[in-house]
C-alpha cells in the first residue's frame, strides 16, 4: 500500500510505566496527538493519558443481551405455541416460567460472544501484521518493557524533530518504525 | 392341484364377499346372511384343503408366504426400519380378505380336556390374537391368560415341524408303511398287545373314533393319563353317587360359598365362566349393595383364597377332618369339631344353614375323594344341588380313574403284554408319577409312537415321533366343563408338518376322510335332519345348541368315616399342584406364560417350593435358599420361597417346571419336582424332610415388596378397602389413617391456585375404571395385553434386573399379619394422567397428550433419556434396554399384530389404552357418519378379563358406564395427591366377613 | 508504608494477622516472565509429566472400549433398569457439572470481588473448568437410548415440523451446558491472548512463533486494546457470575422439578451451586497442590492461595452440610410419608452407607479446615480435598439412586447395582482430564504471567501520576 | 521481528467471519438435502416388473381407481390388484403380448408378481386410505395426476410437514365425495367451498400424535 510517509512512526522504549506515563504526557504537551503505548500489561490510566476516553463495547453487550434474550423466548414461544401446538401434561402452550432458563442462558450467551466478538472488532484484531513488529526490540513490549510510538499520521511529525523530541525524555532506545 | 385350490376359493369368495358390508370384528356373527346356503358350509372345509396340508410343506407353505407378503406392504412387522422396497400383491385374492381389515372365527381350545370358546382374529390368514367367545357358556366373552398364550404356542418356532424315527427326520408316508405291517400283525390277535395312551378326551369325534377302534380290535386297551388330573373328583362323585358324574356349579346363585381347599376361580374346567358367575353376586354398586361370602380352607394361597372373606390356612390332610365337622354342624355324620377351630366351623355351619340353597361347598381337585363326597353330601343336605349346582353325566368320553389306568399300563408292560404303544398327546414320560418309572418302562414296548406337540421327553423313548397340530390349525370338536361342544376349526394351513389325533385315528381305522369330513360325517350321524343348520350356526356360535349335558337328580351318600382318623402328624406335608402359569408343563415353551408372574408370588421363571413364614423361620430358611428334598427315597435340590398365608409345616411343589427336552424357551428354567409325585400320593404327601444346602438361587420375582405399612413412618395409603358393613355405613370409606397420606375419593381435584389453568377436553375422554373388589390376579389380563401389543419377553435375568416389560402388571399387596394376611390385587396400566409428570420432562415431545386425553408414547420420536420413567410415579413405562423384540425368528413375525408398532432398542414404551383399537373404532365410526358408542370397542385387557374388573370408555359421555363407575362412592384414584389427575382409576375392594368370627 | 512486596489495596488496610503474600519477594518482571514461560518453552519436561500422561492416556482407552461396547450393545449394559432408570451416566454428569464451577468462579467472582490472589490461580481452574465440562458433556449424549438421534434435542427446522419440548429441563441442560461451555472457553482464551503474544515473542522455533503468532491474533499491548480489553474482560466476568450460578441451578432442577420424593425440593439450587462451588474448589486444591510443587511455583501458588482456598472450601462445605439438615427438616416438618420414607430409607436403607460415608466426607472431614494448622498443611489439605471429591461424587449417587429406588409404589421398589461398563465410563473420564490437564500445563502457561505482572509494586502507578 | 506478512491482517479477518458463513452454508446445504428427491423419493420413476401405465389404463381406457385398488373405500389399505384381476381383460386381450407375460407367468405359477414399492411410508406411520377417501381428501391431493403418468411415481414428499399442511388446513385440500376419484377436479371457489366441507364433512383438524403413530 501508498504511505505518504516513509515510515509508521517513531518508538521510544522506557523499563519503567511511570516513565512512559511522563513522556505521554510530554509529548501531549508539546501537541502531538496520533500516538500509541504499548506496555506488557495494562497501565491505570494510560489510555485515558493517550487521549483514549470510552469505548463503545458496553453498549455492544447490551444490545447482545437484548437480541439474545428476546430471541431467546420468542424461540420457545414460536416452537411451542405457533408452530407445533401440543398439550405436553396439561400444561398451557406459552407456560412462560419454563421458557425463562434458556430465555437467561440465550441472553447470556449472546452478550458474551458480543462482548468478546466486539473487543476484537473494535481492537481491530487479529492483526498479526503491525508495522511496530518490525522493530527488533518490540519483543519485549510483552515482558518488561514499555514503549511510546508518535506515528507518521501525526500532522505534526516530523521525522527530524519528533525523534530529537523522544530522545529528549531519557528512553532507554528511539528507533524508526518502517512500514 | 394349487389350481384346484385356487378354483375352491373363487367359489368360497362367492359367499365371503357377502359378508363384507359388515366385515370385521362383525364378520362371525354376520355368517347368518349365509345360512340358507346349501353349498355354504360344504365350501367351509375347503378353505383348508387336505392335499396342502398332505403335500409337504407345498402348496400351504407358498400359500402363507402371499399372505406374509401382503402383510409386508401392511408394514407394522419391524419398527423404525424401512420394509424392503417392494410390494407383494395376492396372485388371487380370496375375497372375504380385506387386506388391513381381520376377519374373526369362532373356534375353541382345549384345556385338560375341557373346551372353552374362543374368537381368533385374522389379518390376511394370520391368527394373531384370541379372544374369549360371549356366545359359548366356558367363556362368555372373557378368557384366561392359557387361552390367550395359546397363540403364541401356534408359532412356537421350537414346536416340532417333522415325522421323527429315532431321532432321525422322516416323513408320514415312512411311518404309514412301518405302521401297517404292526397293525397287521396285532389285527390278527384282535388287537391284543396294542395300547392306546391319551389324555382326558372330551371330544366326541375322538371319542367315536377310539370307540370304533376298540370295537375292531377288542384286545386293544384305552389308558388315559392327565397329570393334573380329576381323579379325585371322579372318585369323589363315584363315592358319593355311585357313578361318574360332573358337577356344574352356579355360582351366580350362590351367596355363601365354602372352598375346601379349592381355586375354583382360576383354574379347573369351567373356571372363567365360574369367575364371571362368582363376580356378579361379589360386584358392589350404590346401586346393589349386597356381596356374596366366601370361606377358603386352604393350604396353599391361591387366587381364589386371596379374595376370600375368611381364610383359614389348614394341612391339607386336616381338610377331611373339617369338612366332617362342617358336615356334622349341618346334621351329617358324627364327627363333632373340637379345638379351637370349632368356633369358626360352627359359624360357617350357621352362616350356611342361613342360606339352604343359595350356597356352594366346594373342593378341590387336590383333595381326596371323601372330601368331594362330603362336599357332595353337604350340598345335597342344604339343597343346593338344582339350585346352585347340578349333576350331569361326565363330558368325558370314558372317564377312568387314570392313575389307576396309567399304573396298569406299566403293570402290562412288566408282564410283556403291550407289543405298540400309541400316545396321542401329552407328554407321560415327563408327567407319570415317578415311581413307575415310565420311560425306562416304555422302552421295552417293541413298538412306540407319539403324537405330540414338541419333540420332547415322551418323544426321545418313541420310535416314532408324530408332530400334533396346534387346535388352531385342524378340525375337531370338543365339550365344555357343562358339556357343551364346540366345533374346532382351523384358522390357518398346518405351518409344520402336523396332524391331528383324528387324522391319527382315522390311519388306525382306515379311515380315508379328510379330518374336516371326519369331524363333519360324526355330526351328520348325531343330528341327522336339519343338520345343515346345526353344523352352520354351530360353526358361527362356537358352540352347539342343546348340547349341554341334562341335569340328573342325584342324592349324595356321606361317606364312612375313615378306620383310622388322620393324627395330625407333626411331619411336614407336601401339596403338589400344577404351576400356576405353565400347568403341568405343556406351556414350558411359552416365553409369555415361562414370564408372567405367578399370582401372589410374582415369581417367574421359576417354582420355588413354597412354605409360610414361620416354618422357614424354623427351618432357618430365607427365600431363594436352596434345599435337598429328601421323600420316600428320592431327593430334589429346590429353592424355597416364604408366602404369607400359606399353611405352616407345608411344603407346596409345583410341578411342571424344569423340563430336560422341550425347546429354547423352556429347558432348563425351573425345577423339576414330579420325581417326588409318587402314585401312591399324586396330591397330598406327608414325611419329606428338608436339608438346608447353604446355597441360594436367585429368584426373579417383579414385586420384592408386597407389605404395606411397612414401618410406623411409612403410613401410604395406596389400596382403598373396607368391609362391606363399613361400605354400608360410608360408601366412600374414609382413610384408614388420618394422618397419612390424604386419600381423596373422588377425583381429588383442589383447586388452588395456578399459573396453569386445566386444559379442557371436549369430544371423547377416554378413561378406565378397575374395580379392585372383583380382581383375582389371574393375570389373563397381562398375557391379553402382551399378545394385543406385541410385547417381547426379555428372560429370566432381565426380569432380575427389574427389566421386564408388561405394560399391565398386577401389583399385590399383604395387609396385616404374615400368618393370615388379607391380599389385595391392583392391575396397574398406564394412568394417563391429565397432568402427567412424564410428559413436561421429555426433551423430544416422545410423549405428549392427545386431544382426548391419551398419554401417548411416539417410539419413533423417542431417544430415550429415560427421564419420563423416572418422573412416573406409578413407574409403567419400560424402556428396551436392549433389542427385546425377536427380529430374528421367522415364526413369530407373522403372529404380531400388524396394528401395533414393533419397539426397537433405546426406545420408551408403555401401556397405550390400545389406541390402535380406538383409532379404528374412531374412524369406522366416521365413515359411519356416529360417534363411537359405549361398549363398542374395548381395551384388550378388560376384554380378556372373566371377572369384568376393567371398564374402558368415554368419561365425557355420562351414560357410558366408565363414568358411572366413577361416579361411584368407593371410587378412587391412586396417588392423586400428586394432582396426576389420572384417567385410569379404580373401585375399592370389599369383604364381606362373617361378624360371628369377626368378633373374637 | 507496608511491606514493600505489599500489593497497594493491601497496604492501604492494616493487616489483622500476618498473611502470606500473593507473591513471594523478589520478583521483577523480566523474572516473571521467565519463570512462567519456560515452563512451557524453554525448560524440559520432567519425565513424571510422560509417567503421568502416558497412564492417563492408558486410562483414555478403558473410556474409549466402554463407549464401543455401549454403542454396539446399549444402554442395557449399565445396571440401571425400568425402576432405576438413571445411574452412574447421570450421577458422572452432575459431579463433573460441579467441578466445572470453580474455574469461571474464581475468574469472575473473585475478579469482580477484586480477589486479587486470583490471579496467579484462575488460569488453570480455568483449564479445568473446561475439561471438566468436556468430561460432563460425554454423559448426556452417551446415557440416551438412541445417541445418534440426540441432535433431536437442538432447535432446528427439520422436515418433521418438530421442535424440542421446552418444558423439559433436560433442553434447560443442553442450554445451559452448552452456554456455559462457550463463555468459559472464550472467558479462558480471551485471558490467554496477552500470554500468548508473550509466548510468541520468547518462542525460539520458527513454528511455535507461528502457532502461538496465531492464537495471539497480533497482540501488542497497545494501551486503547489494554483499555477494551480490560472492559471486555470485566463485562465477561458480569456475565459469568450469573451463568455460574444458574448453570447448576438448572443441573438442579432436571431433579427439583420432578415428582419424586427426595428430587421434588425446592432449596435445590442454592444446594448444589453451594456444592458445585465446594466439589470445584476441593479439586482446584487436589491439582493445585502437586503442580506447584512438580512445577516449583511455590512463588506465585503461595501459602496464601492454598488458605484462601481452604478457607472457601470450609464455608461452603458448612452449606451444604445444612442443606443435608434442611432435607431432613423438611421431610419431617411435610408430614408427608413418602418423604419422611426417603428419608428414612437414605439412613437405614440397603444403600444407607453411602449416605453416611458422604456424611463422613462431606460434613466431618471439612471441619480439620477450622484449624490454621491443616489450613497451611498441603499434604492434608491435599488429602481433605480428595476426600471432599468422593463425599461430592457420593452425594450425587446418594440423591440419584436412593430417591429412585423407593419411590411411591412399593410394588415397583427396586435395586441399582452398577456394572463393570457403568465404572468404565466413570473411571475413562477421569482419565480424559488427567490428560487434558497434563497437555494444558505442558502447552500453555498454567499461571496469567500479564496478570502476575501488575501484583508487582513496580507496576504501580504513583500518585503524581493518576489522572 | 515481524512473524507474519501483510496479506495474514486481511486472510485472519476472513478466516473468523468467513467461518460462520461456511458453517452456516453447509446447515442450509442438508437442510435442502433433506427436502430433496434424493431423501423423499418425489418425482423419482422406478422401474417396474410390468411397466404397468396408469395414463393408459385411467385416462385411455377410463378405469376407475377402485376396479383395482378394491379395498380404497373400506381399508387402511388401498389394496394391490392380485394377478387374477390383470387377467379378468388380458386373458381376453393382448393375450400373448410379451410385455404381459410376466402376468400370465404369475397366473400360471401362483407365483405373486412383486412390483417396485412407491408410496413407501415408514412402518411407524399409519395412513388408512378409507377415513381420507371418507372425509372427501382425493386420489390426486396425495398421489398426484395419476392419470398422466406413464410409470408411477410418487408426486408428493411424503414428509411429516407435508402431511402437516393438510392436516392443519383441510380446508386447501377437501373435495366433494364425489370427486374424490376424479383426477381432474378442480375446486371453482375454494374459499366458500373449502370451510363449507370441512364442516359438513366434520373434519376435526388432528394432529395428535397417536392419529398416525401408534
Amino acid at each position: 500500500m501508498k504511505h505518504n510517509y516513509p515510515t509508521y512512526g517513531i518508538l521510544a522504549e522506557f523499563d519503567d510505566p511511570n516513565a512512559l506515563i511522563a513522556a505521554v504526557r510530554r509529548a501531549r504537551e508539546e501537541g502531538y496527538t496520533a500516538m500509541d503505548a504499548y506496555t506488557p500489561f495494562p497501565v491505570e490510566g494510560l489510555a485515558e493519558e493517550i487521549g483514549f476516553h470510552h469505548s463503545r463495547l458496553p453498549l455492544v453487550v447490551l444490545i447482545g443481551g437484548i437480541i439474545g434474550c428476546a430471541g431467546g423466548f420468542f424461540m420457545q414461544y414460536y416452537a411451542s405455541v405457533i408452530s407445533y401446538p401440543l398439550n405436553i401434561g396439561g400444561k398451557p402452550l406459552n407456560s412462560w416460567p419454563a421458557f425463562i432458563p434458556i430465555t437467561f442462558e440465550m441472553t447470556i450467551l449472546v452478550a458474551a460472544l458480543a462482548a468478546v466478538f466486539g473487543m476484537l472488532a473494535l481492537n481491530g484484531l487479529p492483526m498479526p501484521y503491525h508495522p511496530v513488529f518490525n522493530v527488533e526490540r518490540f519483543v519485549f513490549a510483552t515482558r518488561d518493557q514499555f514503549f511510546l510510538c508518535i506515528e507518521s499520521r501525526d500532522p505534526k511529525f516530523d521525522r527530524g524533530r519528533t525523534k530529537e523530541f523522544l530522545q529528549s525524555l531519557q528512553p532507554l532506545e528511539v528507533s524508526d518504525v518502517p512500514w | 392341484m394349487s389350481m384346484g385350490n385356487k378354483r375352491t376359493h373363487l367359489d368360497l369368495a362367492k359367499f365371503r364377499g357377502r359378508l363384507q358390508k359388515s366385515g370385521g370384528r362383525e364378520y362371525w356373527k354376520s355368517l347368518e346372511d349365509l345360512w340358507e346356503d346349501p353349498e355354504f358350509s360344504a365350501l367351509i372345509g375347503q378353505e383348508f384343503p387336505q392335499q396342502a396340508m398332505r403335500s409337504a410343506n407345498g402348496f400351504d407353505r407358498r400359500n402363507f408366504l402371499k399372505l406374509m407378503g401382503a402383510s409386508i406392504a401392511l408394514g407394522g412387522l419391524a419398527a423404525c426400519s424401512r420394509p424392503a422396497g417392494v410390494i407383494v400383491p395376492y396372485v388371487d385374492k380370496p375375497e372375504e380378505i380385506v387386506p388391513g381389515r381381520p376377519l374373526f372365527f369362532a373356534t375353541a381350545m382345549a384345556m385338560g380336556g375341557f373346551g372353552s370358546g374362543v374368537l381368533v382374529e385374522s389379518h390376511e390368514g394370520r391368527p394373531t390374537k384370541i379372544e374369549g367367545n360371549p356366545d359359548h357358556p366356558a367363556s362368555l366373552g372373557a378368557t384366561d391368560a392359557w387361552g390367550q398364550a395359546s397363540i403364541l404356542s401356534l408359532y412356537d418356532p421350537d414346536r416340532s415341524q417333522t415325522v421323527m424315527r429315532l431321532g432321525v427326520i422322516s416323513t408320514w408316508t415312512e411311518f404309514q408303511a412301518a405302521l401297517q405291517p404292526v397293525l397287521q400283525r396285532l389285527r390278527q390277535q384282535g388287537g391284543a398287545g396294542l395300547r392306546l395312551l391319551t389324555e382326558t378326551v372330551t371330544s366326541p369325534t375322538l371319542g367315536a373314533q377310539i370307540e370304533a377302534f376298540l370295537g375292531n380290535h377288542p384286545g386293544a386297551v384305552w389308558h388315559q393319563w392327565e397329570p393334573d388330573s380329576l381323579d379325585n373328583v371322579r372318585e369323589g362323585s363315584r363315592l358319593a353317587f355311585g357313578t361318574y358324574t360332573n358337577t356344574v356349579y352356579r355360582f351366580d346363585q350362590a351367596d355363601v360359598v365354602v372352598s375346601l381347599d379349592s381355586d375354583f376361580l382360576s383354574s379347573g374346567p369351567g373356571h372363567v365362566r365360574y369367575t364371571r358367575d362368582f363376580m356378579t353376586k361379589r360386584r358392589v354398586r350404590s346401586d346393589r349393595k349386597e356381596m356374596n361370602r366366601l370361606y377358603a380352607i386352604h393350604s396353599t394361597p391361591s387366587p381364589t383364597s386371596s379374595i376370600a372373606d375368611h381364610r383359614f390356612a389348614v394341612r391339607p390332610s386336616e381338610v377331611e377332618s373339617i369338612a366332617r365337622e362342617l358336615a356334622a354342624g349341618l346334621g351329617l355324620g358324627a364327627s363333632a369339631a373340637a379345638g379351637e377351630r370349632a368356633h369358626w366351623i360352627g359359624a360357617i355351619a350357621r352362616d350356611l344353614q342361613q342360606h339352604r340353597g343359595a350356597s356352594i361347598v366346594i373342593a378341590g381337585p387336590e383333595q381326596p375323594p371323601a372330601v368331594h363326597a362330603i362336599a357332595h353330601a353337604i350340598n345335597g343336605a342344604l339343597g343346593n344341588s338344582g339350585r346352585t349346582l347340578i349333576h350331569t353325566d361326565s363330558p368325558e368320553v370314558g372317564p377312568v380313574n387314570q392313575l389307576a389306568s396309567i399304573r396298569q399300563l406299566a403293570a402290562d408292560i412288566d408282564a410283556g403284554s403291550v407289543e405298540a404303544l400309541l400316545i396321542i398327546g401329552g407328554n407321560p414320560v415327563f408327567t407319570a408319577p415317578a415311581d413307575l418309572a415310565f420311560g425306562e418302562r416304555m422302552n421295552r414296548v417293541p413298538f412306540r409312537v407319539r403324537l405330540g406337540d414338541d419333540y420332547d421327553e415322551t418323544s426321545l423313548v418313541s420310535h416314532w415321533h408324530l408332530p400334533q397340530t396346534h387346535y388352531l390349525e385342524m378340525w375337531s370338536d370338543v365339550r365344555a366343563f357343562d358339556g357343551t361342544v364346540s366345533i374346532v376349526q382351523p384358522l390357518i394351513a398346518p405351518l409344520y408338518n402336523g396332524r391331528s389325533p383324528h387324522e391319527l385315528m382315522a390311519l388306525l381305522n382306515d379311515d380315508a376322510n379328510e379330518p374336516y369330513e371326519i369331524v363333519r360325517s360324526h355330526w351328520r350321524r348325531q343330528a341327522g335332519a336339519g343338520f345343515d343348520q346345526l353344523w352352520r350356526e354351530s360353526l358361527h356360535r362356537g358352540a352347539i345348541a342343546g348340547s349341554p349335558l341334562p341335569a340328573r337328580a342325584l342324592t349324595a351318600a356321606m361317606p364312612p368315616p375313615p378306620d383310622s382318623p388322620a393324627a395330625a402328624s407333626p411331619a411336614l406335608e407336601l401339596v403338589f399342584r400344577p404351576d400356576p402359569t405353565i400347568r403341568d408343563g405343556r406351556f414350558a415353551n411359552n416365553g409369555w406364560l415361562q414370564e408372567l408372574p405367578k399370582p401372589l408370588t410374582k415369581i417367574t421363571w421359576d417354582n420355588p417350593a413354597l412354605l409360610s413364614p414361620s416354618t422357614a423361620a424354623k427351618l432357618g430358611l430365607a427365600d431363594g435358599e436352596m434345599v435337598r428334598l429328601h421323600h420316600r427315597g428320592v431327593e430334589i435340590e429346590i429353592p424355597v420361597f416364604r408366602v404369607p398365608g400359606h399353611a405352616d409345616d407345608v411344603v407346596t411343589l409345583h410341578y411342571g417346571n424344569g423340563r430336560r427336552r422341550v425347546g429354547r424357551v423352556g429347558e432348563g428354567t425351573g425345577f423339576d419336582v414330579y420325581p417326588l409325585r409318587s402314585s401312591a400320593a399324586p396330591w397330598i404327601d406327608s414325611g419329606v424332610r428338608v436339608e438346608k444346602l447353604g446355597r441360594t438361587h436367585p429368584i426373579a420375582s417383579t414385586q420384592l415388596h408386597q407389605m404395606l405399612e411397612t414401618s410406623d413412618y411409612d403410613r401410604r395409603s395406596l389400596v382403598k378397602s373396607g368391609t362391606l358393613a363399613g361400605y354400608l355405613k360410608d360408601p366412600s370409606l374414609a382413610p384408614h389413617h388420618e394422618e397419612g397420606a390424604p386419600v381423596h375419593h373422588e377425583q381429588g381435584i383442589d383447586e388452588g391456585p395456578t399459573l396453569y389453568p386445566a386444559w379442557k377436553y371436549d369430544g371423547y375422554a377416554w378413561a378406565m375404571a378397575i374395580d379392585t373388589n372383583v380382581c383375582t390376579g389371574c393375570n389373563g389380563c397381562v398375557i391379553a395385553c402382551q399378545s394385543e401389543n406385541n410385547i417381547p419377553i426379555v428372560g429370566k435375568e432381565e426380569v432380575l434386573n427389574h427389566r421386564e416389560m408388561h405394560w399391565l402388571r398386577i401389583d399385590h399387596y399383604y395387609k396385616g399379619t404374615p400368618e393370615s394376611p388379607e391380599s389385595f390385587h391392583q392391575p396397574l396400566p398406564c394412568m394417563h394422567c391429565e397432568n402427567a409428570p412424564c410428559e413436561p420432562v421429555c426433551p423430544v415431545e416422545a410423549t405428549s397428550h392427545s386431544s382426548e386425553g391419551l398419554n401417548e408414547m411416539t417410539y419413533n420420536r423417542c431417544v430415550g433419556t429415560r427421564y419420563c420413567a423416572n418422573n412416573c410415579p406409578y413407574k409403567v413405562r419400560r424402556f428396551n434396554f436392549f433389542d427385546y423384540s425377536d427380529y430374528a425368528t421367522e415364526s413369530l413375525k407373522p403372529m404380531r399384530n400388524p396394528d401395533v408398532t414393533v419397539r426397537t432398542r433405546g426406545v420408551m414404551e408403555k401401556c397405550s389404552y390400545c389406541v390402535q383399537r380406538i383409532n379404528q373404532a374412531r374412524r369406522d365410526s366416521e365413515r359411519e357418519g356416529r360417534t363411537i358408542r359405549d361398549g363398542e370397542f374395548t381395551t384388550a385387557c378388560a376384554a380378556a378379563c372373566p371377572s369384568e374388573a376393567i371398564v374402558f370408555g368415554d368419561k365425557n359421555d355420562p351414560k357410558s358406564l366408565v363414568s358411572r363407575l366413577r361416579a361411584e362412592p368407593a371410587h378412587y384414584g391412586l396417588l392423586v395427591e400428586l394432582n396426576t389427575q389420572p384417567r385410569t382409576t379404580y373401585l375399592a375392594a370389599l369383604r364381606n366377613p362373617n361378624p360371628e368370627i369377626e368378633a373374637e | 508504608m507496608a511491606d514493600p512486596t505489599m500489593p497497594h489495596e493491601e497496604a492501604a488496610k492494616p493487616s489483622r494477622f500476618d498473611r502470606a503474600p500473593t507473591i513471594e519477594p523478589g520478583h521483577t518482571f523480566a523474572s516473571i516472565t521467565d519463570k512462567i514461560s519456560s515452563i512451557v518453552l524453554s525448560r524440559r519436561t520432567p519425565f513424571g509429566w510422560y509417567v503421568g500422561f502416558a497412564i492417563s492416556f492408558a486410562i483414555v482407552n478403558v473410556l474409549l472400549v466402554s463407549v464401543g461396547v455401549l454403542l454396539l450393545r446399549g444402554t442395557g449394559i449399565w445396571g440401571i433398569n425400568n425402576r432405576i432408570a438413571w445411574g452412574f451416566a447421570i450421577i458422572n454428569f452432575v459431579w463433573w457439572i460441579g467441578i466445572g464451577h470453580a474455574g469461571t468462579l474464581i475468574s469472575a467472582i473473585l475478579l469482580l470481588l477484586k480477589q486479587e490472589w486470583r490471579t496467579s490461580i484462575n488460569r488453570f481452574a480455568e483449564a479445568m473448568t473446561l475439561f471438566a465440562v468436556a468430561c460432563a458433556g460425554i454423559f448426556p449424549l452417551l446415557h440416551v437410548g438412541r445417541p445418534y438421534l440426540a441432535y433431536w434435542l437442538v432447535p432446528y427446522p427439520n422436515t418433521m415440523a418438530l421442535w424440542p419440548q421446552f418444558r423439559s429441563p433436560l433442553v434447560w441442560d443442553v442450554f445451559a451446558v452448552t452456554t456455559y461451555a462457550t463463555v468459559s472457553a472464550l472467558f479462558w482464551f480471551v485471558g490467554l491472548i496477552p500470554d500468548l503474544a508473550t509466548l510468541r515473542d520468547r518462542a525460539k522455533s520458527r513454528a511455535f512463533k507461528m502457532v502461538y503468532g496465531i492464537l495471539a491474533m497480533g497482540w501488542r499491548g497497545s494501551a486503547s486494546h489494554w483499555h477494551r480489553y480490560e472492559t471486555a474482560y470485566l463485562l465477561l466476568a458480569g456475565l459469568a457470575t450469573p451463568l455460574v450460578i444458574s448453570v447448576h441451578t438448572v443441573v438442579s432442577f432436571d431433579f427439583a422439578t420432578s415428582v419424586i420424593p427426595g428430587w421434588h425440593a425446592t432449596f435445590f439450587p442454592p444446594y448444589f451451586v453451594a456444592g458445585a462451588i465446594y466439589a470445584g474448589f476441593a479439586m482446584v486444591l487436589t491439582l493445585a497442590i502437586p503442580l506447584r510443587k512438580a512445577f516449583g511455583v511455590e512463588d506465585f501458588i503461595t501459602m496464601r492461595h492454598l488458605e484462601n482456598m481452604a478457607k472457601i472450601l470450609l464455608a461452603t462445605g458448612l452449606i451444604v452440610g445444612y442443606a443435608y439438615i434442611m432435607e431432613i427438616f423438611f421431610a419431617w416438618y411435610s408430614g408427608n410419608p413418602y418423604e419422611q420414607y426417603m428419608i428414612a430409607n437414605r439412613m437405614q436403607g440397603p444403600y444407607r452407607w453411602f449416605y453416611w460415608a458422604l456424611i463422613f466426607c462431606n460434613i466431618m472431614t471439612p471441619q480439620l479446615l477450622w484449624f490454621k494448622r491443616v489450613r497451611t498443611s498441603p499434604v492434608i489439605l491435599f488429602l481433605v480435598a480428595m476426600v471432599v471429591n468422593v463425599g461430592m461424587w457420593l452425594e450425587r449417587f446418594v440423591i440419584v439412586i436412593t430417591s429412585l429406588h423407593r419411590t411411591y409404589l412399593p410394588s415397583s421398589w427396586g435395586m441399582y447395582y452398577p456394572t463393570m461398563w457403568d465404572w468404565g465410563l466413570f473411571i475413562g473420564t477421569i482419565g480424559l482430564f488427567l490428560a487434558l490437564i497434563f497437555l494444558f500445563v505442558r502447552f500453555l502457561p498454567m499461571i496469567s504471567i500479564f496478570e502476575m505482572r501488575t501484583l508487582l509494586p513496580e507496576a504501580e502507578v504513583h500518585e503524581e501520576h493518576q489522572a | 521481528m515481524q512473524i507474519f506478512h501483510r496479506s495474514t491482517n486481511a486472510l485472519a479477518r476472513f478466516s473468523i467471519f468467513g467461518a460462520l458463513f461456511i458453517i452456516a452454508f453447509i446447515l442450509w446445504v442438508i437442510m435442502m438435502i433433506n427436502r430433496s428427491p434424493l431423501v423423499t423419493r418425489q418425482g423419482v420413476v422406478q422401474a417396474q416388473p410390468v411397466p404397468f401405465s396408469h395414463e393408459h389404463h385411467v385416462r385411455g381406457l377410463g378405469i376407475d381407481c377402485r376396479y383395482c385398488h378394491t379395498s380404497v373405500e373400506s381399508s387402511a389399505f388401498a389394496g394391490i390388484p392380485p394377478t387374477s384381476t390383470c387377467m379378468n381383460c388380458h386373458s381376453q386381450i393382448w393375450t400373448n403380448a410379451d410385455m404381459l407375460e410376466p402376468v400370465r407367468a404369475s397366473f400360471r405359477s401362483g407365483k405373486p408378481i412383486v412390483w417396485t414399492r412407491i408410496h413407501n411410508l415408514p412402518d411407524f406411520v399409519r395412513f388408512d386410505h378409507s377415513v381420507h377417501i371418507h372425509k372427501g381428501i382425493g386420489c390426486a391431493s396425495c398421489h398426484g395426476e395419476v392419470d398422466r403418468m406413464q410409470l408411477m411415481y410418487q408426486a408428493m414428499p411424503l414428509t411429516m410437514e407435508w402431511c402437516l399442511s393438510c392436516h392443519r388446513a383441510p380446508e386447501a385440500h377437501v373435495r366433494p365425495r364425489s370427486k374424490v376419484f376424479d383426477m381432474e377436479w378442480r375446486s371453482e371457489n375454494r374459499a366458500e367451498e373449502g370451510p363449507r366441507l370441512v364442516k359438513e364433512y366434520n373434519i376435526r383438524k388432528k394432529t395428535d400424535c397417536s392419529i398416525c403413530h401408534y
